[in-house]
């Protein structure tokens, strides 16, 4: 029965346990955390037996009520989707350990059964957004995804609500847009499954009604993502979360935007759509993405607040994968869905750490993080994995990324986008080495360099082991995944590219 | 000042690329509109036979895309949960 | 060119009520203006969905008792489209959702800085 | 060339990695536990690295491939002649450095010894790395390593003029980084490989400009890391660093790894056909004929005597990959033989001026008037490291000059000879003077007179060793690692096949 | 369906939003939104969307206004645009 | 800012009015197979009449009758409820939400029926108190502003 159901139980497991914490929170409190914890932890685990499905059988599709596509809604896992399952439950499973301890300090005791209530809500629409195979269904997803996003960043701190509701307005505009775009779609197709769409759109590449319904598909889209200059939300949402939601959702949220962007435009419009009949929004989008990788790089070397400062990477971020759908050969499809998962990670790391300092000592200015090194070493061994990372210093998974998207420029003679991508690592490199520096290195009086004695005595204060497991495990994930990236591309991303690019 | 001028703009933009859009749609109110002859028929045509339901938009909100609806559901759920979760204090009587 | 105004005067009226809406959130500074223009801008996006239901000649697709059991009778040109109003049943529920969260916010946001007005806010974050 | 598929080039990197988490995992706590592990590390890798020498010297060349990285791309490693050499200077002098190193931070009692003993060994492992690794994408992934691991090392001091040495450090190094991995990309996209070949696999792929861009920016990309000018100025600065680190710097890990992977490019990604085809040598020359000289002529102004060392590694960088860009056979094996030999005599200088720095705490010539008194065993290393240098025979350095000379001449192209010769009576200028300061000009100051007190035992031993070595290596080029041999091997493979 | 009815109530409808835009007075504007939802809701039932309007007069017509007046009551009633 | 509004005539005919809303409420919700209506409306319906006695008769009343605690349970309860509904299906071997196969004794064009039915009253349920929830959120009272207009 469970490999049968697999698609609909990674969703649906979160998804009732949701409902029972709350239920649960009534009863006893206690009980709220282990039982999400559980549930995260079984859809991981249906995930990675989906993932493992795709690979040995090919494509799976579950039809929900038994009704087949057109008219029911469609499951559809293919080797894009159950990757794209395995990471965010991945992710979410950290960060949920995560929040064990974090939540506890941030959120207020009779709150926590609705805060775990909303955690897996996310999770829940994260999972859904990708496992669908339905356009309406997507848009459902997306707006549980939005809705528990809204309330989980609202609860940070001082100015948070007010984050939010900038988000909230965004998140409806992109949302509404993304709406326009499948009411345009459907007045000329009559369809709302994606495969169905894929079969239809090409005989109406020429209709006004689906270039309009492309670009707004594609602003909706960006604003949910964040691609620059429509990321004017995140900053501020993402910084002043409580640092448990920021690691959930820095990492996917954005991430699972630029899925949704890879898969409608690639598998609902088709490549030819994209590159034959609107090359110009291609361009566009490359552009735009460019922009965003060096505005946000020189934005985050102006932050002094931490967690400001990977906001803004993960503006960057989002760029380069862009930059990989915009060029949109085999090359860089390859990296920019293998960057969604190195940054998937990277982010998660980052933004743990990040947590993790400000559980320890409360600050998120970097030039407070003197003698980090003796008070967190671990946290802060972690953070170098995270930095190198993004930096693309080889063993690490960013390398990997970076080198396919060159590849991919190289190819598409687009010498400025090489430019960009390399420039941005150099800002990058000194981003992070400035943090880096502020933790480990002691600026000292040269009178004081060789006298040995250490200037002030700092006590070894780790975060707690909850903390502390998720950040090994992401970071391990970090290194693993740069090793086996070669395996990864054999054995799935080079599935997910369409066959005729 | 300038917001309202730029939001403005943005609108003007907006609007006229979606009205750019409509030029293809089909007429208003055509029975012969794809959207009208694709999936929706079997809704109508079926709905009596298979979940012995005469209204077909409830039997299409909780059966044929039931799975909508459980979203739909969960939204409000969301919702609901979200107000309570922001809202509510401990001292706070209604 | 005057059939094809009469046949599509509607989908421009959408439009410009979705404009009004879209304008709303974007331009007014006042978060409830702002939360207003969000539900203009929702339904009229629904009105949208609603119209594409619409058949001329067609009426509401509830099927009436003497038509049960003679399947083949079923004629679905007389009957509306119902997908649409199934779509947009769940997208008022999103809208009304995303109302009531939107709303907690605002009063949340009141009871932080004393003000619904989106630059005197931003100016008493600038101070702090 | 016969294969020979074996374990041990991975065995023979992972040991300094294992090592560097057991140093960081016993700390502070067991300091005498933790500088166990970097010497029986340093031993044990020598050891497994001699262990491969035989099999290179039979012509063989050793290969491991981990896994692939991405299709039809490998994290591989192979030891061949060329890489060979590399390896055992590295790992050889790893072992004297250890030493050292233990005694010059105890005697010093610096502060963060750990992290500085991770970072070194780490350092290590990924020299090693470079030296050994098949293909571009593997040997980048080393380079990378190493550049971000050395950073710790270089701002150890942790004084802001420290801090500022390092970013500098990585700013030169990273962007030179950037350059290597775009011209590694191109590389792949134009040949569809990265795997090393002797003579070059570049040929018949892409226009003519095409690669001369591409080899402009691979000069760009790893030259940063050798120092051409005017890519240098990272290098004096890092003299800030303790001085173990600035002969790793200089004598065994950076500067080598980015002189190595110049060669590697010139000689086994274009290969000489193709360089001369294309017109590019002479280029290249001219521009490491000019660092030669300038480097020169900037050592004679320095006072601080590490900052003078620094310039005359620029120099002698640079002199190695003259003889590579002549593209002679005889230069090439100079230019080999060159970077082992450097890497002796400039370890020996680079550890005296240390000893001198933990015995008196001087840094400039001009204070160690009459030092040669004070501590005759270091200056007389000293001694035979600076005449080395300049190419005078009883000391190695006099066999790879004797080739650079000899494969300038066979090019006809006369100014590269004068160059060279210029650029040794020049290295005698600057470091003849220190020698005479030291023994034969009486301390200025007060001083405890002429009775010997030398650093400690830790300190001179190893530079005494090297010393010996670089004397060793001139009498009998083929002692203990043929070095002589696996130069003329690995010339053979690259010459041979055109 | 009856265009000229269909007409007018659409034009009703972009006035009342129009105003609901307009209006100065938070409670005023959200009874005028109110307003237009109902409309809107006619405006369906017209159209053949029995259940969209049904829903839309029992949510937009009168929950969400309720939410709004609610809120508007905890916070302020004055707008300046 | 809910509190008591003191005027016999209001209160009285809410008092009239309060059960013909419920029944009609739960009348939408259980007749939404043969015409307009369903679950949410209904639910709205049931909500709106627990609103309704709120702003007349205050918050004492509507927590005597749905005890804070209920509504919270009902949130969870209703959709529960649904999502119930379709694991249900998949124990016995179908699809998640295939009500074909739940082991009611009818035939399955009406085991359809059925299904819809409790997943529309599970909507019901989930709807009445999301609204009255997110009403007393709405109106509940705080430190700094009291229930007056500025």
């Amino acid at each position: 029965m469970i490999s049968k159901n697999l698609p609909v139980l990674i969703v649906t497991v979160p998804l009732m346990t949701a409902f029972l914490v709350v239920i649960l929170g009534l009863l006893k409190r206690k009980l709220c955390y282990p039982i999400a914890f559980l549930a995260t932890l079984a859809s991981f685990i249906f995930s990675a037996m989906l993932l493992e499905k795709v690979i040995l059988h090919g494509t799976i599709h579950y039809y929900q009520g038994g009704w087949l596509p057109p008219w029911g809604i469609e499951y559809v896992v293919d080797h894009l989707n159950a990757a794209m399952l395995v990471l965010v439950s991945f992710v979410s499973l950290m960060s949920l350990w995560y929040s064990g301890p974090s939540a506890e300090k941030e959120i207020p005791k009779s709150k926590i059964p609705y805060f775990y209530s909303l955690y897996l809500l996310q999770i829940t629409g994260l999972l859904g957004i990708v496992v669908t195979g339905d356009m309406f269904n997507l848009y459902v997803f997306l707006e549980i995804t939005s809705l528990s996003g809204y309330a989980l960043i609202a609860m940070g701190e001082k100015h948070a609500p007010m984050a939010a509701f900038n988000y909230v307005i965004m998140g409806t505009i992109g949302a509404c847009f993304y709406l326009l775009s499948v009411g345009y779609l459907y007045i000329v197709t009559g369809s709302l499954n994606m495969a169905d769409l894929a079969r239809l759109l090409p005989h109406l590449y020429g209709s006004k009604v689906v270039l309009t319904a492309f670009v707004f598909f594609i602003v909706g889209i960006s604003l949910k993502m964040a691609l620059f200059p429509l990321h004017i939300w995140l900053p501020d949402a993402y910084t002043l979360a409580p640092s448990s939601v920021s690691t959930l959702v820095a990492p996917t949220m954005t991430k699972v935007g630029a899925y949704v962007l890879f898969r409608i435009i690639f598998s609902v419009f088709g490549p030819h759509f994209s590159l034959e009949v609107m090359p110009i929004a291609h361009n566009i989008l490359g552009w735009l993405a460019a922009g965003a990788v060096l505005f946000g790089s020189i934005m985050a070397l102006a932050q002094r607040d931490f967690k400001r400062m990977l906001t803004y990477i993960l503006v960057a971020e989002v760029g380069y994968i862009v930059i990989g759908v915009a060029i949109a050969n085999r090359m860089a499809l390859t990296g920019a869905i293998l960057h969604i998962i190195n940054d998937a990670f990277m982010m998660s790391c980052l933004f743990l750490v990040a947590g993790a300092i400000v559980y320890k000592t409360g600050t998120r200015d970097i030039y407070q993080f003197r003698f980090l090194h003796k008070k967190m070493p671990l946290t802060m061994a972690v953070l170098i994995v995270g930095a190198l990372s993004v930096i693309g210093v080889p063993p690490m998974c960013g390398f990997f990324s970076k080198w396919y998207l060159i590849l991919g420029a190289l190819a598409a003679h687009k010498w400025v986008f090489i430019a960009v991508i390399l420039t941005s690592t150099l800002f990058n490199v000194a981003v992070f080495f400035r943090v880096i520096e502020n933790a480990y290195l002691e600026p000292r009086e040269p009178a004081y360099a060789h006298d040995g004695g250490q200037p002030e005595i700092v006590k070894f204060d780790e975060a707690p082991i909850g903390m502390l497991i998720p950040m090994f495990l992401v970071a391990i994930g970090i290194i693993l995944i740069g090793v086996f990236s070669g395996h990864i591309i054999a054995s799935i991303i080079k599935f997910a590219i369409p066959a005729n690019i | 000042m300038s917001l309202k001028a730029l939001s403005f703009l943005a609108v003007l933009i907006t609007g006229a690329l979606l009205i750019y859009g409509t030029l293809d749609m089909p007429p208003w109110g055509d029975p012969n509109a794809p959207a009208a002859l694709h999936v929706s028929p079997r809704y109508i045509e079926k709905t009596v036979e298979e979940t012995a339901t005469p209204n077909a938009v409830t039997s299409v909100v909780a059966d044929y895309r039931g799975y909508d609806t459980m979203g739909e559901t969960t939204v409000i759920f969301t919702a609901g949960i979200a107000c309570i979760f922001l809202l509510r204090r401990d001292e706070d009587d209604y | 060119m005057m059939d094809f105004i009469v046949s599509h005067y509607n989908y421009w009226i959408y439009i410009v009520l979705m404009m009004i809406g879209f304008y709303g959130m974007m331009g007014k500074r006042n978060l409830v203006k702002k939360l207003i223009g969000m539900n203009i801008f929702q339904t009229a996006i629904i009105l949208y969905y609603v119209s594409i239901g619409c058949k001329k000649g067609a009426t509401v697709p509830i099927i009436p008792e003497e038509a049960h059991g003679v399947i083949h009778h079923i004629n679905p040109f007389n009957y509306i489209n119902p997908l649409p109003h199934v779509l947009m049943l769940t997208a008022i529920v999103v809208g009304i959702a995303t109302t009531g969260v939107a709303l907690a916010l605002i009063i949340l946001i009141h009871r932080q800085y004393g003000t619904l007005e989106e630059n005197e806010i931003l100016e008493i974050r600038k101070n702090d | 060339m016969e294969m020979v598929h074996s374990i041990k080039p991975l065995l023979a990197i992972l040991t300094s990695l294992v090592a560097a988490f057991l140093i960081l995992f016993t700390g502070e706590r067991h300091p005498n536990l933790r500088d166990f592990w970097s010497i029986a590390a340093s031993v044990i890798k020598f050891a497994i690295v001699l262990s491969m020498l035989p099999i290179v010297l039979s012509g063989k060349m050793i290969e491991f491939t981990l896994f692939q990285i991405w299709p039809h791309v490998f994290l591989q490693f192979r030891v061949d002649a060329f890489g060979m050499i590399f390896a055992l200077l590295a790992s050889g002098l790893w072992i004297a450095v250890s030493f050292y190193s233990i005694g010059y931070m105890r005697g010093l009692k610096e502060h963060a010894q750990t992290r500085f003993f991770f970072c070194f060994a780490i350092a290590i492992f990924s020299a090693v790395g470079v030296a050994m690794s098949g293909n571009l994408v593997t040997l980048y992934l080393f380079y990378e390593v190493l550049t971000v691991s050395t950073f710790p090392l270089v701002a150890h001091k942790e004084t802001p003029e420290a801090i500022k040495a390092g970013r500098k450090y990585l700013a030169y190094l990273l962007t030179g980084g950037c350059f290597a991995l775009f011209s590694i990309g191109w590389t792949y996209y134009l040949t569809g490989s990265v795997d090393f070949a002797p003579g070059g696999f570049l040929a018949g792929h892409g226009t003519a400009n095409q690669l001369r861009l591409l080899f402009l920016t691979f000069m760009i990309g790893f030259g940063s890391k050798a120092a051409i000018m005017p890519l240098h100025e990272w290098l004096p600065s890092a003299m800030i660093a303790p001085t173990p680190v600035s002969a790793l710097l200089h004598a065994v890990a950076v500067v080598k790894a980015g002189v190595f992977c110049c060669l590697r490019v010139i000689l086994y990604v274009f290969g000489p056909k193709l360089l001369s085809d294309l017109n590019l040598w002479i280029i290249l020359a001219y521009v490491v004929s000019f660092t030669i000289i300038v480097a020169n002529l900037l050592a004679i102004a320095q006072d601080h005597l590490k900052r003078r060392l620094a310039f005359s590694t620029i120099n002698n960088l640079s002199i190695i990959i003259l003889g590579a860009a002549l593209l002679s056979p005889e230069a090439i094996k100079g230019s080999m033989l060159h970077i082992a030999f450097h890497g002796f005599m400039k370890i020996t200088l680079f550890l005296c001026a240390g000893a001198i720095y933990v015995k008196t705490h001087k840094e400039y010539i001009s204070d160690m008037n009459g030092i040669g008194r004070q501590m005759p065993f270091t200056m007389a290393a000293f001694t035979i490291g600076a005449i080395g240098l300049t190419g005078i025979p009883p000391i190695c350095g006099f066999i790879s000059k004797w080739y650079l000379c000899v494969g300038a001449m066979e090019t006809k192209h006369i100014i590269f000879l004068v160059v060279l010769l210029a650029s040794a009576i020049l290295d005698a200028v600057y470091f003849f003077p220190v020698i005479i300061n030291a023994f034969f000009k009486s301390p200025q100051t007060s001083n405890p007179g002429n009775h010997i007190s030398e650093a400690p035992a830790f300190v001179v031993v190893p530079l005494v060793i090297t010393a010996i070595f670089s004397v060793v290596f001139c009498i009998f080029p083929d002692a203990f690692t043929h070095f002589f041999k696996i130069a003329s091997i690995a010339t053979q493979n690259i010459m041979g096949v055109h | 369906m009856i265009w000229q009815l269909d007409l007018v109530i659409l034009l009703f409808v972009v006035i009342c939003a129009i105003g609901a835009m307009m209006v100065k007075d938070l409670l005023s504007a959200a009874v005028i939104l109110g307003a237009y939802s109902f409309c809107m809701a006619m405006l369906w039932t017209e159209m053949g969307a029995v259940d969209v309007a049904f829903t839309e007069a029992s949510v937009g017509a009168g929950v969400s206004t309720l939410f709004f007046v609610a809120a508007i009551y905890q916070t302020t009633r004055r707008s300046k645009d | 800012m809910i509190t008591k509004y003191e005027d016999v005539i209001v209160k009285t005919m809410t008092r009239l009015l309060i059960p013909f809303i419920q029944i009609y409420g739960l009348y939408v919700i259980a007749h939404g197979h043969e015409s307009p209506g369903g679950g949410f409306q209904g639910g709205v319906i049931l909500g709106a009449s627990f609103i309704l006695l709120a702003v007349v008769y205050g918050m004492d009343e509507v927590k005597k009758r749905l005890p804070e605690k209920l509504m919270i349970a009902f949130v969870a309860i209703g959709v529960f409820i649904y999502a119930g509904t379709g694991a249900l299906c998949l124990l016995f071997g179908g699809n998640f939400l295939d009500y074909s196969k739940l082991p009611f004794p009818v035939a399955i064009a009406e085991r359809r029926a059925l299904g819809i039915l409790s997943v529309e009253t599970g909507v019901g349920i989930t709807v009445m108190a999301v609204m009255v929830a997110i009403m007393l959120a709405l109106s509940s009272k705080s430190k700094r502003t009291r229930g007056e207009f500025k």
